[in-house]
């Protein structure tokens, strides 16, 4: 069970009013996909789902407990750069989190407890497809090994709830669509609710359970300041994709990447997303 | 073509390297030449067989007072006190500088002191630190700390707080206390810049030891160097110049070496 | 209050390199002993730096000249006893002119010294017995360490400072010596002081160091080839050579016998000298902020007789040490 | 909640601000009315009286030999000094450090030079200084110059190197000649860092000066401190180190705002 | 005219042969996609036909002249990222080239020569879509603006050539389309030669006139070294388009991008790429 809960959520800086009047219930198990215009206030709410900053007014409830002030274990989250450590080699990046857990002064493991974790870093970092990789250190993979190292090491937390802020932004296409396969099947298999900041509707709606959408109702320039942005649309995807149970209708849509050839795609499609 | 796309082949290169150097020599040769044809005791500019034999003197003949050969011992003492002095400086930038970036608190009650502590200049205070720390090495192990100190601090200050805030949540949602994001993600990230950050006060460092020495000591190249002062004797200095010189070039180097072999990702992120 | 463990400051000069040989073969360890004390000896490369740490407190013992004896510590406030008068220059201070062969010739110039030493002293008696003032030159500030690069420059002409610079600039062709120490003989005195009060407990300590003193100056002023391996040694420990340090021994006149020291401490001379210093000082207003007088400080003569202040006696001549000596009763 | 989550309040945040330095001058008060308990005329720790005595004498009391207020022209006299060494080394720091990092020749002939250069330490080498420059004001203004140029060379060096080279590609295919590019690309991009650069040379350019002066002068506040440090009054000494160390923490303020003023898009990159 | 001919082109670094035997004719006004795994060999192209580096055997000619062996003023380019000066503002930046090539000495142009050369400035920074923005910094400006503004940078000077280097890799696909499509339409009005280097196979075939491929024939790790890519794939598009003619076969495909709301893009269109 990893319930969310937002009850009338505000958030000011100063002033400025960033987020209004926000409500929302994200079931157990969910996959949100929270989208809006650039500077609204998406990564601002993650940041009050994660703990890292706190609502002016109102409250957020994981599994009816208030949420703690700052970030902890149970809740994951991916940034769109920066969230791997450029330190530690990939199997050191996802190794940190077991440490950190399980040694309280020393936050090394050693003997058994550490085999014990380095197979399980393994299994992780081979179903995202960097096995091979262990020994590399971040800036030597590309940027979608990066991400996908990132997820990796969230992953090995069992969060109840993952945060995504534009995780998969910087990346190409090709990568993209790739990540996108990996995210459907890990959420698939393992127990955790999905919130996922993003700029591109097609990711929105490829990935999600539930479209959320952030605006400001009034975006005059002498009004951005007093008014905050709030939810302005809530779009349950048709049919509906439950974790575990693959979606009889729509065929996943990021298929294999098909190979450089005399096939072109579709001149028909029309690339869908909102402009920041 | 364009001045800023011509570029030296190889040999240029070496012999661009080694010109400057060269032109020193020759310069120094020929002012020395000119002014031992005026007078041939002049001290200020004595010429390499002045320098051969002073270099000999002092390192391959003992002292008959001390039994010592004196550039090797006043080198072992130098170093002792410049290690000394830059490795407390080093440990107390460090933690200092690791706790004011971390720690909104600390940081709010040291981070301006530190700033201003910096500014003041060590040397008019002196008096104090040899009366505080009295005369034996502590005080200039001292004045070396004093130095070169406040200016590592900050700089390690600002590294950590330079560390991206989502490493640090990140490192929150892996269950990581203060103590653990201190000692696993911070003090891992900074450990390399703390070595060129000791790089860049190298000579800060010499300066302030040679100043320490100056004033009270029995041995060291500070000391040395304004011994032989009072008598002008250039042949003793210029070579005891040129040793420290190299002295600080190696310390770079290696420092910059051991930066590279124990910590090779902070070069591969250079490069990237 | 008693005590056994003493501190002593020395600094690198010709008539005191006595103390750092003392102390590298055993002669310090030796009388301490005697008197079942400690003393630790410590050699300053700079003069100023050893005559503030005594006067801050950091040392019982220090080795100073009587000017700066009676402008540093006792116009600190230290009471300070000179335990030996060690020597006096002799020549060993100079006024040098750059191809000037007159003293007169300096009036209008730039003359650079270390000022308020006994340099700027020696300037001002120089200038005197021409019968000019210091408003005839202008005085320069310039650091002993640098004082013979500094002649070396084409716009110094006119220098005073003390052995070995003095010798190591009149190498130089071009400079004369126009006016010595040894001109105004027995004025500018090199002392060993201690602080009177340690001294006034601790008589042994006073005791100890007339010991170590006419030991090792015998030894430094014998003709034997001991005496010549010493002067060898302190001619190194003060960065020269032999024949560098017995040059700058010829214009010293070392008290090398007690009873020399005792006699020239009890005399005439000393009192007016005295006056004549503090004077100087005065009129240099380095007896003290708003001193109204020379006579703010007592100074005490080995006869009681007590010149200014007698409520204010911070600076005490004494024969008792060297006469023990003299007596072979230490 | 963890500690490095933790944030003082504004105003705990200007107590704590604070703070160190009310230690400073309570531990200071203390240890001097101990010493000026046991000797009256203690010259070490004098007491504020003291202080306010001797700052009186020097800033509001025109010296009776000179006319002179003394602090003042101590100031005016330093400050000159100092300008004029900073002046002429961000000059040099800028031309040579430019043409380092553009030009490849350039780059081998001086760039290891000068980073050996900038490992000599200066106070030794003064004798030499004096010789060649005199006793005036240049030989002072020189050593603030070698003790200062050559990092901020090496520094400005690295700056014009660092930027992308597609940017002087680009530059390149908008017709731009070397001379061009250096003007109109690289010169007003290091600018903000000479500046910062600069800010971070005040402390050791203040060291110089005081060295300098403290060897000859007849003025500046180096001059001043190593004048009456032969009589200990740290009445003296104290106020001219706090004014010292004042001096310092304006002209890093202003040049900051300099910088920011003159180069808004240098503070929206750091922001960025 | 601004024909290219590439001619038995190698290109080796040390021991490494990165580029062997390439052969290529670019026809005037002709828009040429080069695709290719990472680490073919395509920027290094490039950079070739900029005469930012040399070939090591073979001869590339501009209008049948040996190109100079350095960028000048006659071939323009756009890279990933630092392809604006960030101390000039977007009109300083626009400017720039002007000033440079009009004056020699000073590169700064003054009075009436100034006045002409801000009114183009400014038609160009409206071509683009910036205008208002003129007096703001590049750090102002969003990743799409500052490539936009990369693209005025470099259409000011009338390149016979333009030379793109994944200038839109970075890009949200939203504010890629966009710029698509005044791509497109730059390319259509100007007489300039375009050769644009992409990961996106989407975007080669959206925006160029042909598609070359550059692969390595060999490429297990142990022949890495020892072999260099080549074209192994050269794809005009058909129906052909051509500049200044609006194809009447096939739409824009980058057309306005839709708004957020119920409509979901078509879920059988598949994203294609290669894969890096
Ligand atoms: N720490 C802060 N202090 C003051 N204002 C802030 C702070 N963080 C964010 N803001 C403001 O809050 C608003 C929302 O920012 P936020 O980063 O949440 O937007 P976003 O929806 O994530 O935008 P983007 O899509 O560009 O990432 C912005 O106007 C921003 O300026
Ligand atoms: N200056 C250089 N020195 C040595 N090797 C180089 C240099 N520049 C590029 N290379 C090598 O040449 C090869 C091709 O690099 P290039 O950057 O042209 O590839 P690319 O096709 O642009 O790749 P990407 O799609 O990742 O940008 C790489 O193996 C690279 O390591
Ligand atoms: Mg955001
Ligand atoms: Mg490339």
């Amino acid at each position: 069970m990893s319930e969310l809960v937002i009850e009338k959520v505000w958030k000011e800086y100063g002033d400025q009013i960033v987020l209004e009047d926000v409500s929302l219930t994200v079931a157990s198990r969910a996959f949100v996909a929270l989208v809006g215009p650039s500077g609204c206030g998406k990564s601002t709410f993650l940041r009050m789902l994660l703990g890292q900053e706190r609502p002016t007014r109102g409250t957020i409830l994981l599994d009816g407990q208030a949420l703690p002030q700052e970030p902890g274990p149970d809740r994951g989250v991916v940034f769109q750069r920066y969230s791997v450590f450029p330190h530690l080699t990939v199997l050191g990046n996802v190794l940190l989190g077991r440490e950190l857990s399980a040694s309280r002064y020393k936050a090394k493991l050693f003997g058994t407890a550490r085999r014990n974790a380095i197979d399980e870093a393994r299994r992780l970092i081979a179903e995202v497809g960097l096995s091979g990789a262990e020994g590399k250190y971040p800036a030597q993979l590309s940027g979608g090994m990066q991400q996908r190292l990132a997820l990796a090491q969230a992953l090995i937390m069992k969060p109840k709830v993952l945060l995504l802020d534009e995780p998969f932004g910087a990346l190409d296409p090709g990568i993209r669509a790739e990540i996108h396969t990996l995210m459907k099947r890990l959420w698939h298999e393992t127990q955790m609710t999905v919130v996922m900041v993003t700029h591109d509707m097609r990711e929105a709606f490829t990935l999600a359970t539930r479209v959320v959408a952030f605006e400001r109702k009034r975006d005059r320039p002498e009004e951005k300041e007093r008014y905050g942005a709030t939810i302005t649309k809530d779009i349950s995807i048709w049919p509906p994709r439950l974790a575990g149970a693959p979606s009889v209708f729509s065929p996943d849509r990021d298929g294999p990447v098909i190979s450089l050839g005399l096939r072109r795609d579709d001149p028909a499609s029309s690339p869908s997303g909102e402009k920041p | 073509m364009r001045w800023i796309n011509t570029r030296p082949s190889r040999g240029a290169q070496l012999a661009l390297t080694l010109l400057p150097f060269v032109l020193l020599i020759v310069a120094y040769t020929v002012g020395s030449a000119a002014r031992l044809a005026e007078n041939a005791n002049d001290k200020l500019l004595p010429g390499f067989a002045g320098f051969a034999d002073a270099i000999d003197r002092f390192a391959f003949v003992a002292d008959p007072r001390t039994g010592q050969y004196l550039l090797w011992s006043d080198t072992g003492a130098s170093l002792i006190r410049l290690f000394a002095g830059l490795g407390i400086s080093t440990i107390t930038a460090l933690v200092i500088g690791m706790l004011i970036g971390m720690l909104p608190y600390l940081r709010a009650l040291l981070s301006p002191f530190v700033a201003v502590i910096s500014m003041v200049p060590p040397l008019a205070l002196l008096p104090i630190l040899f009366i505080a720390m009295g005369l034996g090495e502590a005080s200039k192990i001292a004045l070396i700390v004093i130095g070169v100190a406040p200016t590592m601090i900050r700089d390690l200050a600002l590294k950590a707080l330079e560390l991206p805030r989502e490493q640090i949540v990140k490192a929150e949602t892996l269950g990581g206390s203060s103590w653990q994001i201190g000692l696993r993600v911070v003090l891992p990230q900074i450990l390399p810049r703390l070595i060129t950050c000791l790089r860049l006060q190298l000579g800060p460092a010499w300066l302030f030891l040679i100043a320490a020495e100056a004033i009270s000591s029995d041995s060291g190249l500070g000391y040395r160097i304004f011994l032989v002062r009072r008598y002008l004797s250039m042949d003793i200095i210029f070579p005891y110049v040129v040793w420290i010189t190299l002295l600080a070039v190696i310390m770079n180097y290696i420092l910059d070496r051991i930066r590279i072999a124990v910590f090779p990702w902070s070069e591969l992120e250079k490069q990237a | 209050e008693q005590k056994t463990d003493f501190k002593v400051a020395w600094s690198i000069y010709v008539g005191w390199m006595p103390w750092g040989y003392a102390a590298d073969h055993g002669i310090v360890k030796k009388w301490a002993d005697k008197y079942g004390i400690k003393i630790e000896v410590t050699q300053f490369n700079d003069y100023v730096e050893s005559m503030n740490q005594y006067t801050a407190g950091a040392f019982d013992a220090v080795t100073l000249t009587n000017m700066d004896g009676l402008s540093i510590p006792a116009a600190g406030g230290v009471d300070t006893t000179a335990v030996i008068v060690g020597d006096f220059s002799n020549g060993n201070d100079a006024v040098i002119l750059k191809d000037k062969a007159s003293l007169a010739d300096i009036k209008g110039q730039n003359v650079n010294l270390v000022e308020f030493s006994v340099s700027h002293y020696l300037l001002a008696r120089a200038l005197e017995s021409i019968k000019l003032t210091e408003r005839d030159v202008k005085v320069v500030n310039t650091s002993d360490a640098d004082m013979v690069a500094a002649y070396k420059t084409a716009d110094v002409t006119a220098v005073v400072t003390w052995n070995p610079l003095v010798s190591t600039i009149l190498e130089e062709p071009t400079a004369k010596k126009v006016f010595d120490s040894s001109q105004v003989p027995g004025e500018i005195i090199d002392l060993m002081v201690a602080n009177s009060g340690v001294l006034k407990d601790n008589p042994n300590f006073g005791k100890a160091l007339a010991g170590i003193w006419y030991e090792t100056a015998a030894l430094l002023t014998a003709d034997s080839a001991d005496g010549k391996a010493a002067r060898e040694a302190m001619g190194q420990a003060s960065g020269t050579d032999l024949k560098g340090y017995e040059s700058q021994l010829a214009v010293t006149k070392l008290f090398d016998k007690p009873a020399d020291a005792v006699a020239f401490t009890a005399s005439d001379g000393l009192p007016k000298t005295m006056d004549l210093v503090r004077n100087f000082l005065f009129e240099k207003g380095l007896l003290g902020n708003g001193a109204p007088s020379a006579d703010v400080i007592g100074i005490e003569m080995p006869n009681g007789k007590i010149l200014g202040d007698s409520g204010n006696v911070k600076l005490r001549f004494t024969e008792t040490y060297m006469k023990a000596a003299a007596d072979g009763s230490l």
